[in-house]
């Protein structure tokens, strides 16, 4: 070895040493800005990164980078927290859940931006244009007051999947229509219309075993009448039980009650009660692994997906896996509808539903010329153009121009029952401690699902440990 | 140590030579607080750290020039330990000490009160003794079945036979597999509708079959991926055991018309004793750890909460970060008191012979 | 009966054949050594009369019983291994009683046997110590005493005392004998050193190359060795074995041209049977004396090399066709080197070997 | 003369002799119990390699080939390797085009940082087991069970002082913080491991070559080092194996451009907007199977004349 290649070698290694240590760190000159994001790792955010870097040109002439941290769904909260409450100040932007306002506005992680809005009469005005549940849950904390904390990334809500293949089958329908003495949904539009004692009875009805004729055809392996949300981790039995129990008139703890507004005897009301039992009612007619206790929202877009399930509820943002056909086996048997509600004494269905979706927040520790940058960029993404184009990629849009246009239910198939869930969508608790309200409440719930104790009991615990709970916060007296 | 010469005299306090490490100790904490507390972090950080960097200069040219070999041979990786694991630990022990929330800003000290609620409050006591009952109950139980299937595929593969290589990195493979991977295909392999489990059982009983509604099968299913992935360890250092046993003394005992128990006893236990110890020691401080498995087979449903995954609830989602720290430090306490049973259970045995 | 008989017994391994039609009987209370070089194929002979290799073909017969497909654990016999293979969990006592488990012997017969074992062995102070704290005579006593404590069909040693050094060794070597005289067994030591062999065996049975090439007493193997492997291998100092032409042989006498002299020689009659031909002529160093001058049956020879050993003088010496003798002459006989000798071979101590380099005798 | 030939000898199972020696039908004993233990691992595999429309069928396909009709056509799928590419690349939004995923780049900072800190580790821990073994400390005992410690607690105790140290350091998302943390995470194994083997060495050979007039360092690398080299290969396999996969350290403090192979993985246990997806899961874990298995495979030998050494002492 010579000297001089001795010395090159040296300079490489060097050269490498140097880069890992630098590791990603970017150099930044004076008018570049870069926005670093923390995302779930999805379509919707996949999207918004694409039409950022093909389209988006900052009205400042400011080179804008907007450095995305696509982060798997299932670590999101645990990168997302550890990163905020350590202290680690890495992210400009963070896309939230809406429970999470709270714990990180305390924690004063999360800007207000209320001075921004005012500052601004364009996105005032687009802020008006949002639907009101949209912005209560999206940016409000305390939840309905007029503190404004996030703008919508992906706004969801939970619709009713259908399979038109066997729904709409003659003879299927002929049976459903002698053995009950109605007509077996099979339109978006019937599917609207039906109420949980229809949903249960499709579910009833579906019910078949390996060997059994479905729309004609033998079945090589159990099929299932409806499916929806019964899991035990993160919000998978909360975010449908919620319906049900506003439907019946019950109501849950949320922060615009305080100070007077208790949990026990209002979580645990009579009607709460009622409510439950029915939730529960209907799992006996979802595939077994709901009796486990891990049927989440993926598990029952999964099994509706595979052809397991005639009806499923879930959230739209799980809508597209099922259009695809490399994905799904029913892709070309769609039907959509609102989620079923409670038919009341007048005949009218009493609707409502916990919202879903995901806001984006800007975090207090983002430098006045990001803040700049940053507001250009949320305004530019509700804008309605933007916002058109985020849907026919399979976004939603909760701005009323944008939702209202009626190309807009042309973009994808459960569309036609987004303008109308809007109305009755509601949304839980955003106080710090809603991790702790959610998992005791999950686990409650989940010892009901799985048949371990009754509707009563599993509301009493919740009540009370919210009661407790709530207490030893100061939040109820 | 052969050493001939008489190592140098430590240098007097005041000498300013490059191992008087004493000299330097002092200046880096004068210069380092002076810095903390003048400068702002960023800079005081880097400050701090090039004192630290002094003293131990001075002390490694202490070492070199007093031989202090072991003290040498010790200090990088003691450093690495200490920046990167105790420190983070002695400062949750810190905080255990205090009410602090992570995602709050205030923090308040109140002594041994997170210890006392964590085993007596009515709301988090309850969980936590059931967390560390059904924790028990899961290092008992795949601890168990890790040895013992450990210790029969160490037998199956001990001897020399064609092939030998290629059918042992089979049964290796499992470990290496990424731990959420296993997991959720594990969620799968017990699905009750598209699992190759349930199919298989309702083939043969004609029944539906869901390994998963109830406590035992639950426990069953973590214990038995949990075994599957780890076994391999456990027969990885018997074997390590067994191959190392003299061919001779199996062949003495064949002469001597030893019967197979004798055998094992005698001869081929003492010689992987202290392997079956360290697997022991190291699977157990695992098992403690369980967290993965459960949350993905089960969200700690059907009664299988397991301490480290109460732990991440409460201190990760519920970012109670003193409370978190207050049940690891009894858990470490436990793992500990356990780990030196153990040790001092083999080294009786050891110092009995 | 205590008897051991090995019939044409071949081992190989893959191609390589380690051990050849191998015959050898050993009687009741007859101790017979398998000395040869390493990787002659002793051990493995052993270690198929053991049953710890499994013969490729032949019988091993051990007490009148064929026992080529018995495991070890059936042949009821002692071994004493190379390395002892003591087990290093058990102290000596429990050594000792390991193989009496077998015979499910109460407690206390048991302690009996082990503490009579003892005591012959000399390990009586020992007994609870581990075979790690004892010293390396005191394990090779313990490895005897592991065999001896049972009343087995035969006994194998396996270089028994190779570990030992040289004081220890010739006391070992008492030792086993006096007990294996004792115990009238059936007995096969392999070792690689002859004074061993020479010592203690009954008969020696030299191997080469897989090959048994002498089987005999250890007088006949040293006095009448039957090939040229055994001649050199047999005797301290070696034997000087000579390339001569045998030019004729006439009244008992052979004459032969050796290193470079025509010598007349007393040989066996067999020798007459060889024609004119090369042949190798054996004669041990100690066979030859030292004649004042040259004569019709003396090899002049130069002495190069002189090695006192005492009693005697071993003289490496050149002879005139270059080659090198060596002489063992008394002690009281001074040579000087470059000195010259006529060294005059006993004819009844000189062998002949024919060409395929077998002896040849009557 | 050739002897009588059992069914049993046929079969490769000898009846006497041969301590510790097998023959073919006990080869055939091992392959089947090997093959059931291994088979969750051919399942992934094999759903690596299944067309997604099939990953999840009833029953469930089993095999790529029918094994020449040996299994039911039910069983049986066509393979196909599109999965492998769909790891690299893919439409990561509803109907775009395919564009690349980073594995690439994942792929990548797994092998350096898995093995740069397993090596370092090796590095520090063998020198730190040398000194644990022969120049005993007061309190040496106390000392290694303290390094034992560090492995008991979850690591999401450590987590956050960790994240915040790094912030101040700089070392947020850069390769020397995350090689650095699971050096130490590699530590303790390592120690514990290799003072077992160097307390096994005999001293004997040290004196004489410290007598020889060798100085330590020499000692140690021309006498010692050689002697252990088994116990460094079974080392490096184990702590490779733990690092591989470690994920929360590597999940909390990697940044975009450090990201590795397992927190990555997560993408297609929720995948784009919907549950597990099962093929792309099973490719991503297979792929990242075959460095480790590589290495195991070809230290395999010194993992088992390695891993000797005697009791665990405290």
């Amino acid at each position: 070895m010579t000297a001089m290649t001795k010395l090159k070698g040296l300079a490489t290694v060097a050269g490498f040493a140097a880069t890992l240590f630098v590791g990603g760190a970017t150099v930044a000159s004076a008018e570049d800005i870069t926005l670093t994001m923390a995302v779930p790792d999805w379509p919707p955010t996949r999207i918004m990164k694409k039409m950022f870097d093909e389209q988006y040109k900052p009205a400042s002439g400011n080179k804008v980078t907007l450095d995305v941290d696509f982060i798997p769904w299932p670590d999101f909260y645990t990168r997302v927290n550890a990163s905020l409450t350590s202290g680690e100040q890495k992210y400009n932007f963070a896309v939230s859940d809406s429970q999470w306002l709270g714990a990180f506005v305390e924690g004063g992680y999360f800007r207000k931006v209320n001075d921004l809005i005012d500052a601004d009469p364009e996105l005032k005005a687009t802020m008006e244009q949002m639907h009101p549940a949209v912005v209560a849950a999206y940016s409000t904390y305390p939840h309905k007051t007029p503190n404004y904390y996030g703008f919508p990334q992906f706004p969801d809500v939970i619709v009713t999947y259908g399979r038109k293949d066997v729904l709409c089958n003659d003879e299927e329908q002929a049976a459903f229509k002698a053995k009950f003495n109605a007509k077996l949904p099979c339109t978006g539009e019937e599917i609207d219309d039906m109420d949980w004692d229809m949903f249960e009875k499709i579910g009833q009805f579906f019910m078949r075993k390996k060997g059994d004729k479905l729309a004609g055809q033998v079945l090589d392996d159990d099929f299932y009448g409806i499916a929806y949300q019964a899991g035990k981790g993160y919000d998978f039995s909360s975010m449908q039980i919620n319906g049900f129990i506003w439907q019946y008139g019950g109501n849950t703890w949320d922060e615009t009650q305080i100070p007077t507004g208790q949990a026990e005897g209002v979580v645990n009301s009579e009607a709460a009660v009622k409510a439950l039992d029915h939730y529960l009612r209907l799992i006996q007619y979802m595939p077994p692994v709901a009796k486990t206790g891990t049927m989440d929202i993926f598990k029952s877009d999964e099994l509706f997906r595979e052809g397991k399930v005639a009806m499923n509820l879930d959230w739209i943002g799980l809508g597209e896996a099922s259009l695809d056909p490399k994905s799904s086996k029913v892709s070309d048997k769609l039907v959509f509808g609102l989620m079923p509600g409670l038919r009341g004494a007048d005949g009218k269905i009493i609707r409502w539903s916990n919202i879903g979706g995901q806001p984006f927040v800007l975090t207090t520790w983002t430098t006045d010329a990001q803040i700049k940058e940053a507001m250009g960029f949320v305004k530019w993404w509700l804008s309605p153009e933007i916002q058109h184009q985020f849907a026919a990629g399979g976004g939603q849009s909760a701005i009323k121009s944008v939702y209202e246009d009626p190309k807009y239910v042309t973009y994808r198939p459960w569309n036609r029952a987004w303008a109308a869930s809007l109305d009755w969508q509601k949304d839980v608790w955003h106080v710090p401690q809603f991790f702790e309200l959610l998992t005791q409440q999950q686990d409650q719930f989940d010892l009901a699902i799985t048949g371990k104790q009754d509707a009563k009991t599993t509301l009493d615990n919740i009540a009370k440990f919210q009661q407790n709970l709530l207490k030893e916060a100061g939040l109820i007296q | 140590m052969t050493s001939t010469t008489v190592p140098a005299a430590p240098p007097a306090f005041t000498a300013f030579s490059p191992d008087n490490w004493r000299l330097a100790l002092i200046a880096g904490i004068v210069i380092s607080a002076v810095a903390i507390a003048a400068l702002p972090s960023g800079v005081a950080f880097w400050i701090t750290g090039i004192m630290m960097a002094l003293v131990a200069i001075a002390a490694t040219m202490n070492a070199v020039r007093r031989r202090y070999y072991g003290g040498l041979l010790v200090a990088p990786a003691i450093a690495v330990l200490f920046v990167m694991n105790i420190f983070p630990l002695l400062w949750s022990l810190g905080l255990s000490f205090f009410a602090y929330q992570s995602n709050q800003q205030t923090i308040r000290f109140v002594g041994l009160n997170n210890y006392i609620k964590v085993l007596t409050n009515d709301l988090a006591a309850k969980d936590n003794w059931a967390a560390l009952t059904n924790t028990a109950m899961f290092v008992v139980f795949t601890v168990a079945a890790q040895m013992v299937i450990g210790f029969l595929l160490a037998l199956l593969f001990s001897k020399q036979f064609p092939l030998r290589k290629y059918l042992l990195i089979l049964v290796l493979t499992p470990m290496m597999l990424s731990v959420v991977a296993a997991g959720v295909f594990f969620t799968y392999y017990y699905d009750p509708t598209f699992g190759i489990l349930s199919y298989i059982m309702r083939e043969m009983t004609g029944e539906q079959f869901i390994l998963m509604d109830n406590k035992a099968g639950a426990v069953a299913g973590i214990v038995f991926a949990d075994a599957w992935m780890w076994s391999p360890f456990v027969m990885l250092l018997v074997l390590a055991g067994l191959v190392s046993v003299p061919k001779y003394l199996y062949e003495a005992a064949a002469i001597d018309r030893v019967s197979g128990w004798r055998q094992f006893r005698t001869i081929t236990f003492p010689y992987i004793r202290g392997l079956l110890m360290l697997a022991l020691l190291f699977r157990t401080i695992e098992a403690f750890k369980i967290a993965d498995l459960v949350i993905l087979l089960t969200k700690g449903g059907n009664d299988t909460m397991t301490i480290s995954y109460h732990l991440i609830r409460i201190a990760n989602e519920q970012n109670k970060t003193s409370e978190g720290a207050a049940i690891s430090y009894l858990m470490l306490f436990m793992v500990i008191v356990l780990t030196n049973l153990y040790l001092y259970l083999a080294n009786r045995r050891t110092q009995g012979n | 009966m205590s008897t051991i008989e090995i019939k044409k017994v071949t081992k190989r391994f893959g191609d390589f054949t380690a051990v050849k039609d191998a015959d050898l009987s050993v009687g009741p209370g007859e101790v017979v050594c398998l000395l040869g070089p390493s990787g002659c194929g002793k051990t493995t002979t052993l270690r198929m009369i053991a049953g710890l290799e499994r013969a490729t073909s032949g019988d091993v017969i051990i007490a009148g019983q064929r026992m080529n497909d018995l495991s070890p654990q059936k042949r009821d016999i002692a071994m004493v291994f190379q390395f002892y293979a003591l087990y290093p969990a058990l102290s000596v006592g429990q050594n000792i009683a390991m193989p009496l488990h077998y015979e499910k012997l109460s407690k206390d017969e048991t302690d009996k046997r082990v503490m009579n074992v003892a005591r012959i062995m000399h390990l009586t102070d020992v007994l609870d110590r581990m075979p790690g704290q004892i010293s390396e005579g005191e394990k090779q006593r313990l490895a005897v005493a592991r065999a001896i404590v049972r009343d087995p069909n035969c006994f194998l040693f396996d270089e028994p005392l190779s570990r030992l050094d040289v004081e220890l060794r010739h006391s070992m070597r008492g030792q086993i004998k006096e007990v294996l005289t004792g115990l009238s067994k059936a007995t096969v030591i392999v070792t690689h050193d002859q004074l061993e062999a020479l010592t203690m065996a009954n008969r020696i049975a030299i191997m080469r190359d897989g090959l048994i090439e002498q089987v005999g007493t250890p007088h006949e193997v040293f006095a009448k060795p039957a090939n040229v492997f055994v001649a050199s291998f047999i005797g301290t100092p070696q034997m000087n074995l000579v390339e001569a032409d045998l030019k004729s042989f006439g009244n008992g006498k052979a004459a032969v041209r050796l290193a470079g002299n025509d010598i007349e020689i007393a040989a066996d009659p067999a020798v007459s049977r060889l024609k004119p031909s090369k042949v190798t002529v054996g004669i041990r160093p100690r066979a030859f004396t030292a004649a004042s001058e040259k004569s019709g049956d003396t090899i002049a020879a130069q002495a190069e090399l002189i090695e006192p050993m005492g009693a005697e003088t071993l003289i490496h010496a050149r002879t005139s066709a270059g080659g090198e003798i060596r002489v063992v002459i008394p002690r009281e006989m001074k040579v000087k080197i470059g000195e010259a000798m006529h060294l005059r071979p006993d004819p009844k101590q000189t062998h002949f070997f024919g060409e395929d380099g077998k002896a040849v005798r009557a | 003369m050739v002897d009588k030939v059992s069914i049993w000898e046929a079969l490769g199972f000898r009846k006497a002799s041969g301590v510790g020696e097998a023959g073919w039908g006990y080869t055939l004993i091992v392959a089947i119990v090997s093959f059931i233990y291994f088979i969750p691992v051919l399942m992934i595999i094999f759903m690596a390699i299944k067309p997604q429309d099939v990953a999840l069928s009833v029953p469930p396909t089993l095999s790529p080939t029918s094994l020449f009709g040996l299994i039911p056509d039910a069983y049986v799928f066509s393979p196909t390797l599109e999965n492998f590419t769909s790891v690299f690349s893919r439409s990561m939004t509803a109907g775009g085009a395919p564009e690349d995923t980073g594995f690439d780049r994942y792929f990548f900072n797994s092998i350096v940082i898995a093995t740069v800190s397993v090596m370092l580790a090796l590095v520090i821990g063998t020198l730190a087991a040398f000194g644990f073994s022969r120049y005993p400390l007061k309190g040496n005992d106390t000392y290694l069970f303290i390094i034992l410690t560090t492995r008991m607690l979850p690591a999401i105790v450590v987590i956050i002082p960790v994240i915040l140290m790094f912030r101040v350091a700089g070392l947020s998302g850069s390769y020397i913080g995350i090689i650095l943390l699971y050096t130490a995470f590699n530590l303790a194994f390592t120690i514990w491991m290799m003072k077992s083997f160097f307390d096994e060495l005999s001293l004997d050979v040290e004196d004489a070559a410290r007598i020889d007039g060798s100085s330590e360092i020499k000692v140690f690398f021309k006498i010692c080092l050689p002697q252990v080299v088994a116990g460094l290969a079974a080392t490096f396999v184990f702590g490779l194996i733990l690092t591989w996969n470690e994920f929360l350290f590597a999940l909390l403090l990697s940044g975009t451009d450090t990201r590795t192979v397992p927190v990555a993985m997560n993408q297609a246990v929720s995948s784009g907007g919907r549950g597990t997806d099962w093929t792309l899961l099973a490719a991503i874990e297979t792929l990242f199977l075959i460095p480790v298995f590589l290495v195991t495979f070809f230290l395999q030998n010194h993992l088992l004349r390695g891993v000797t050494f005697g009791t665990v002492k405290r």
